[in-house]
This record gives C-alpha cells, structure tokens and sequence, in this order.
C-alpha cells in the first residue's frame, strides 16, 4: 500500500508562499522547522532582516564546511552564517527586542491554533520538557505567523474551536499557512485568503475543526 | 593589586560546595563553560541547584552534569534531553520551566537588584497558572507544581510577576579576558553568558584567551569587572572541536 | 533597501507633534543631541513631556527646550537649572523626579516590554511616600504631588513599584552610525543614550558619523539598528566645542 | 573681626584620612564635592578603580587642557580621564552595578546623619530640586561613607537624633568622616573611632545632636 500524494502545498511550498508576504525592510524571527526555511526564499529585491534569540540581529545562510564559525549558530542550535551588518547582543537584550515589540513578524510552527488566535505548540504530555522563546515572541511580536502541517500525522485538524493542548499564548495568532492554506483567526472562525493548488473549499472545510469562511482570492482547486 | 587570573580550575572551584546554586552560561553549544562543568564533575559537587536555558545536548558542559546525576533542581527554558527526562519523571530532579526571555531577564535581575519584574510572556499559560509538574515522585506521579504566580494587569495585559535569579556562583566562558575581569564575547556566543555572570554572587570565567590590560578597549568590554571574580584559560579542546555542535 | 538616513533634522522630526512624550539621552554635556533639541525649537513644538537626566544646565539641548517654555512636563533626575526651578515653582510645568538609576530602568523596561519592576531605591523617602511636590500653581501653593508608590517586601528590604517610561519619541546622539540604525558611542557618552533609544517608540538619532554598513563590527555595536528608525548626520558645531561644558 | 581657625581636618585631610581607609582592590564610587578628592589620595601600592554613575569604570584624573577628551566627563559634569583597563557602559548597566551591590564602597556628602544609619543628602526645601544617583547608591553599595563638616555654617550639628531633611535612604549609612573624626553609627549612638589633630571629646559632643561614645583609638587633642 503507498502513500497517497500529499495534499496542497509542500514544506518548501509552504515557506515559499509565507515568503512573499514578508515585506521589504521587516525584522523577523523565524522558528525551528519549517518556518527557517523562509530564509532563502524571500524574493531577491526585498532586504529582509533575521533575529534568532540567541544573540544576533543579521542571521544569514548555511555555512560551508570551511566557513563554520564555533561562535555562530541559529536558535536551532546549527552553524550558521551573518550577513554585513549584523549586531551581536545577550539573551537579556535579545528578548528585550522580542518582549518590547521591535520584531514586525515572529514565525512559529504550530500544534493547534484557534479561530481566536491561540496557539499551542510547546508542550504535549509524555514528551521532553522545553519552552524555549516561544512564549515571549508570541507575546511580543508585531506579528505571529504559524507554519504548519494542516492536519497532524493521524489526520485530527489542528484549527481548532479550542486548543485541548496547553497554549502558548492566547489571541496573539495573526496568520496561519498550512499545507492546504492561509487563514486568518477572525474571532469566530478562520478565514480562508488562499488555497493551495488543488485543494478545494470542502476538503478544508473537512479536515477543519473550527468553522471557515473563504474570501474571494480562495478560489477552489486553482 | 587586582589580578582576578588563576592557574587551576579544580583548585578555583574547590569553593563550590555541595548544593550550590549555579548559573551557567551558553546556548546550545556556543559560549558553554565546558572546563568549568567538567571541573566540578571531577571535584564530584552534588546536590547542585543548576540555572541555566539548556540542560544540555550531549554529555558535555551542562549535559555532563545532569548526566552524572549531580542536580537537585533545574531552572532553565529547554532541558530536552535525555538524561534529564528520564531523572526528571524519576523523582530525582526537580524542574523549574521558565520562559527563555524570562530566564534572561531574571538572571539579569539578580545581578541588577531588581527583586521582581512584572512580564506578559507566560500569562494565562501552564507556566503561571500553578499547572505545570515541577516535581515527580518515583514512580511518575505529581508532587510538586510550578506555583501560580501573582497576575496584575498593566495597560490591559495580564502580566504575570517574576523574581530575580540571584546564584551563589556563576560559570560563564569568555573569548577575552583581562587580569581584571573585563570580557569580551563573539558573536552568538555571548547570549546568557552576560546575565549569567551578573546573577552570580561569585562569577567564574573561563576565557579562550587572557589579554593583557588595555587589549579590550573601554568600549569594546561587554562585560566590566567588576562582575567576575576568577578568570582562567581554557584549554584548547574546550573550545576548537570542529564538529562538536553538528553531532548532536 | 532599509535606508534610515535622513538629510533634513527639520524635515525629519516634522512628524513629532505638539504635546508628544520624548525620551532624551545624554548626561550633562556628554551625548546630548543638541541639534536635535534645536530642530524641535526651530518647529515650535510645545507641551512636551521631556524625559532626560537632565533638565539641561546652559541653554543647550534639553536646557533650551526648558527655556524656551515647551515643556509641560519634565520627568528626570537632576533637573537643576535655574530656568526650570523657576517655572516649576510658578506651576508652569510638572516635575516627576526620578532617581538616576530608577530612571535608566524605567527607560530600559520601556524598550523591554518589562511594564513595571520593583526597585528598594527611595523607598521610605519623600519620592515613594507622596510626599514630594509634582506641581504648584502660581502662587507658589503645591497642587499635586508624586504619587505614593506601591511597596512590597522582598527577602527583608522594602521595593517600590516603578513602571515603565515608554515615550512617542526618542532623541539620541551616537559616535557612529549606519544606514540600517546600528549605534556605536564613545566613553562617557554611551550614557543614557542606549536606554532612551530603547524608550521610544520612534527613535531619532543625530550621529558624528554615519558609516557604510559593516564599519561597526558585529560585536561592537552598542544598539542593534531595530531600535531606531532615523538617522541623521549631527553638525559639526554641536560636538567639538572645546569648553563649552567648563562654561556651564 | 577675623574667622576663627577651622577646628580639626580641613577638606582635603579629611579626603586622605578616608583614602587611608579603603582597601586594595576596592570599586568605589565618589560623590561630588568633598567625596571626589579621596581619588588623588589613595595610598601608592593600592589599585582602586572608581565607578562614575553616568557609565565609566576606571575613571581617572583631571585632564590637562590638551588631554580633554569630550566624550569623557564623570558625574560631576567635569571633563576627566580614565585609566588603562577602564570599561564604558550605559546608564542601565551602570545602575545595576550600583543597585546590584557589586560596588564596595559608596562615598557621599551628607546634609545629616543619624546614629541608625539614616543618610539626608539630597533636598533641601527651596532648593533647586534633584536627586540624581544618591538613593541608587546608599542602596546598594556594600559599604556607604559620609564625608561632610561636623556642622552646618551656623554651627548647627548634622550627627542628628533624627533627620529633620528629607531622608536619602534609611539604615544605610556605615561610617562617617567630618571635620573633627571618623564615627560609626551604631544605633543608639555613633561610636568615634578616631578624633581628628586637636579636636578633644568634649568639643565633639558640644556639636553633635546624637549620643557619642569613644573607641579607645579616639584619644583627645592627639
């Protein structure tokens, strides 16, 4: 029995579509997974600057083997490059950037996110303990963008009425891209600004816990 | 005259005691006091009450100590590893989950006399509502929870209140050191190692190179002094190892 | 592109209007913006609340803002100028005093999204009590004084609650800055400059220099550009005048 | 009608009787006035590092007129120097240095001191207000020191019962140098543990509102 082709857009697609809503000239924080991957597809004529709460305004690429700074690694714990320009700081004033309201947009991935904009994606019973910055960049950010999978691995909806795991912030969700689209927590519902190729209106619907509503510019199966 | 440079690290640490509490820079694998943890792992000090973001990955720095079972309670944003887990749902070590920007925060507030600081990050959460497991028993049951904390509202955010990290010592890891306790960091791997050293009562560093006084220009010190108490050289395995942070 | 460099101060601080709160770095004479102070008298902007150490002490930078009356409000901790002391005591402005390093603080959890902390500096003194005046009418009656501040106990010492001092605006002066708002000071004039420019929700900062991107190592920038939006070359008269602080 | 001669140290015995006092390696910070002068009298084979609260540490001496650097002043609005090894910070992090207790000593002029430790310096009614760093200072300083005059201009003493000025900070205070001895409040009283060239007990309690009692050290009129 094989895998059926996955729905809507992949991981990569996925970045590539938040990608082009980072405007020019915003300072943004990008989580582990797949929100990191936004870095290297920001459209080449935007200057786009990254914050990664262990210390540095200014993150850059992959370095090569020969290029690895012992000094410089992301938020992931992974060598990494700067660009021209960066500043280096401690974690007491990286999150005074992150708690005072100077990033415009904080990318985060998701387990669950509610129609009023809550989001949970820190803590599930049984796993290893770890909160990390998550907490504070929901609470500070100008903007939270989440990054997810639509459904989880067993195919239960991660938009929610109600977050039935622990939240990491309440009302702080400003925009979610899932593989299948981009919504919007609207209060009593999400509203849908995009679908992915391919999918339609009743198969989110479907795979949605929380009610939807589609804007125009969500047009089925495009 | 001030000359806050020494020659033995076990003989420097030998004023750490059994159930100290200890703030300890770094963040994954950068600016980690790896000589330092090893050192009071070879002076076998226990009970300790370690703070710190990362319990570390691998079974070096602070992963060394949660590894040989020396902490009695851990304060810190992300003790994921394995070690820790398995002594934490054991009911051997206690866990305080704190918030990253709030851990850096706190330890700032010890080193600065702030007692308390109120902050929106956390509110309404597990962490500040008092239901979140700080302890477990033996045989994986709830002892202890994280206290509720005190909630006021600010300009219509709930903001929940924090108090300072004030340590009996800090290990912190320097690239720069001078004769007096002036640092200087590189890049990434400055991150807590600034508020570690000003929570720390007595502040220890580890720098991979001691310069003479005057090297680190007036400008250019991230951290003065007056701050470290004990400054020595790293040893060079400590900081070179090329592939160290890609194997874990 | 992220260019933050602006050619007029005039043109450039249009946007601050009448009755806008402004966080001012400097201490005495070092790292004061004067030209920026002065771009605010040439607009004619009035009712201002000023937050700086300093009320100015010759009528330059924030001590002609005070003499030439546009101040509705001073909050800082040495107002002492004889222009200021004058209208104070004629009601013309209010006083909130502020101890120095409770100030620093306050302008720093401004930036920090810290909305208020505990502090045991003044508490049990005339500035915790409410029993320092904050305003006299014309006759020399007091009006309204500092509020008496909340006061909790931490480990024995009594702490007041101080929030935090987050402004429209901020005015500051740097040694050296780039296209994408990186600062770097020199000495003594670091000062306040780093915590206002935190403070204000739109900061402004007249520079000796403005350099190409990459001047500033990574590691030498004293405040990374997100906490400023505009930069301006300072005019050479406003920084080298040899005696102008013995004068004062 | 010539003023009489001043009983006991004058400003600047009194600046080396103090200097005498501090150890090897101390951080200190020195208020303005009297206080500054204890800088140009510590012994040869001592390093202290003084700590100016507008951020410098390391401060130094009073520059020739070719020497004034002007981004360097010290709190006192004075052009300064520094000295090798001296590290600049900003006014956050030089108030946690104060408030943090790192500095060991604080040397402050007083208006009036009370046998329990409290310190009036900073307010005088129809005086230009300010109160600067005082309070930050005799708050967290490990050790505060009080240089002033046994009296005010009218005689008036200022080793008081209790403070009739505005209070600095309460209990704070941990020794006192004036112009006719070095004195410790210690509660009830201040105990004089050493009387200045000439200066005899009894002239001392004539000029002192508080109970005083004498160290075997304090020997009359030596």
């Amino acid at each position: 029995m094989s895998e059926p082709e996955p729905l809507g857009w992949s991981r990569d697609d996925l970045a590539t579509r938040a990608a082009l809503d980072v405007p020019d000239g915003a300072y943004v924080n990008l989580g582990i997974g797949i929100p990191m991957l936004i870095a290297s597809h920001i459209p080449d004529d935007r200057e786009v600057w990254f914050h990664t709460e262990n210390g540095v305004l200014g993150l850059g690429g992959v370095p090569e083997a020969d290029e690895i700074d012992l000094d410089m690694q992301n938020a992931g714990k992974e060598y990494s490059k700067i660009v021209v320009g960066a500043a280096a700081f401690d974690s007491a004033l990286s999150f005074a950037i992150v708690r005072g309201g100077h990033l415009d947009i904080a990318v985060l991935g998701g387990m669950q996110v509610t129609a009023t904009g809550d989001l949970a994606n820190w803590s599930v019973p049984g796993r290893t303990p770890g909160v990390g910055g998550a907490m504070d960049l929901v609470t500070g950010s100008k903007q939270v963008w989440v990054l997810m999978e639509h459904t989880d691995r067993t195919g239960t909806p991660k938009l929610m009425r109600h977050c039935t795991l622990p939240v990491t912030g309440t009302r702080c969700v400003s925009r979610v891209y899932t593989t299948l689209g981009v919504f919007q927590p609207a209060g009593t519902h999400f509203e849908c600004i995009d679908l992915a190729p391919g999918v339609d209106r009743e198969t989110v619907r479907g795979l949605t816990d929380a009610e939807v509503t589609f804007h125009d510019d969500a047009r089925d199966g495009h | 005259m001030i000359n806050k440079v020494r020659a033995d690290a076990l003989e420097m640490l030998s004023i750490v005691p059994d159930g100290a509490s200890i703030t300890i820079g770094g963040f994954g694998l950068t600016g980690v006091p790896i000589m330092l943890c090893d050192a009071l792992c070879e002076l076998d000090r226990k009970d300790l009450h370690i703070v710190s973001n990362n319990a570390g990955i691998d079974p070096t720095g602070v992963g060394r100590l949660v590894g040989e079972g020396r902490l009695r309670k851990f304060t810190g944003s992300f003790p994921s590893n394995k070690d820790f887990f398995t002594l934490f749902h054991r009911g051997r070590v206690e866990l305080e989950l704190v918030p990253q920007g709030t851990l850096a925060e706190r330890m700032r507030a010890g080193g600065a006399g702030i007692p308390a600081f109120y902050t929106p990050t956390s509110a309404g959460t597990d962490l500040a509502t008092g239901s979140y497991p700080a302890r477990y028993d033996g045989n994986g049951q709830v002892t202890a929870w994280l206290p509720a904390k005190d909630v006021r509202v600010f300009g219509g955010t709930a903001c929940v209140l924090e108090t300072a990290l004030a340590t009996d010592f800090a290990l912190v890891k320097s690239h720069r050191a001078d004769r007096l306790g002036n640092l200087a960091f590189r890049l990434a791997s400055r991150n807590f190692n600034v508020p570690a050293a000003m929570a720390g009562r007595v502040t220890f560093c580890e720098s991979q190179s001691i310069v003479e006084v005057g090297e680190i220009e007036p400008d250019d010190v991230h951290l003065p002094g007056i701050f470290v108490q004990h400054v020595i050289q790293s040893r060079p395995g400590s900081f070179d190892a090329p592939n160290r942070g890609a194997a874990s």
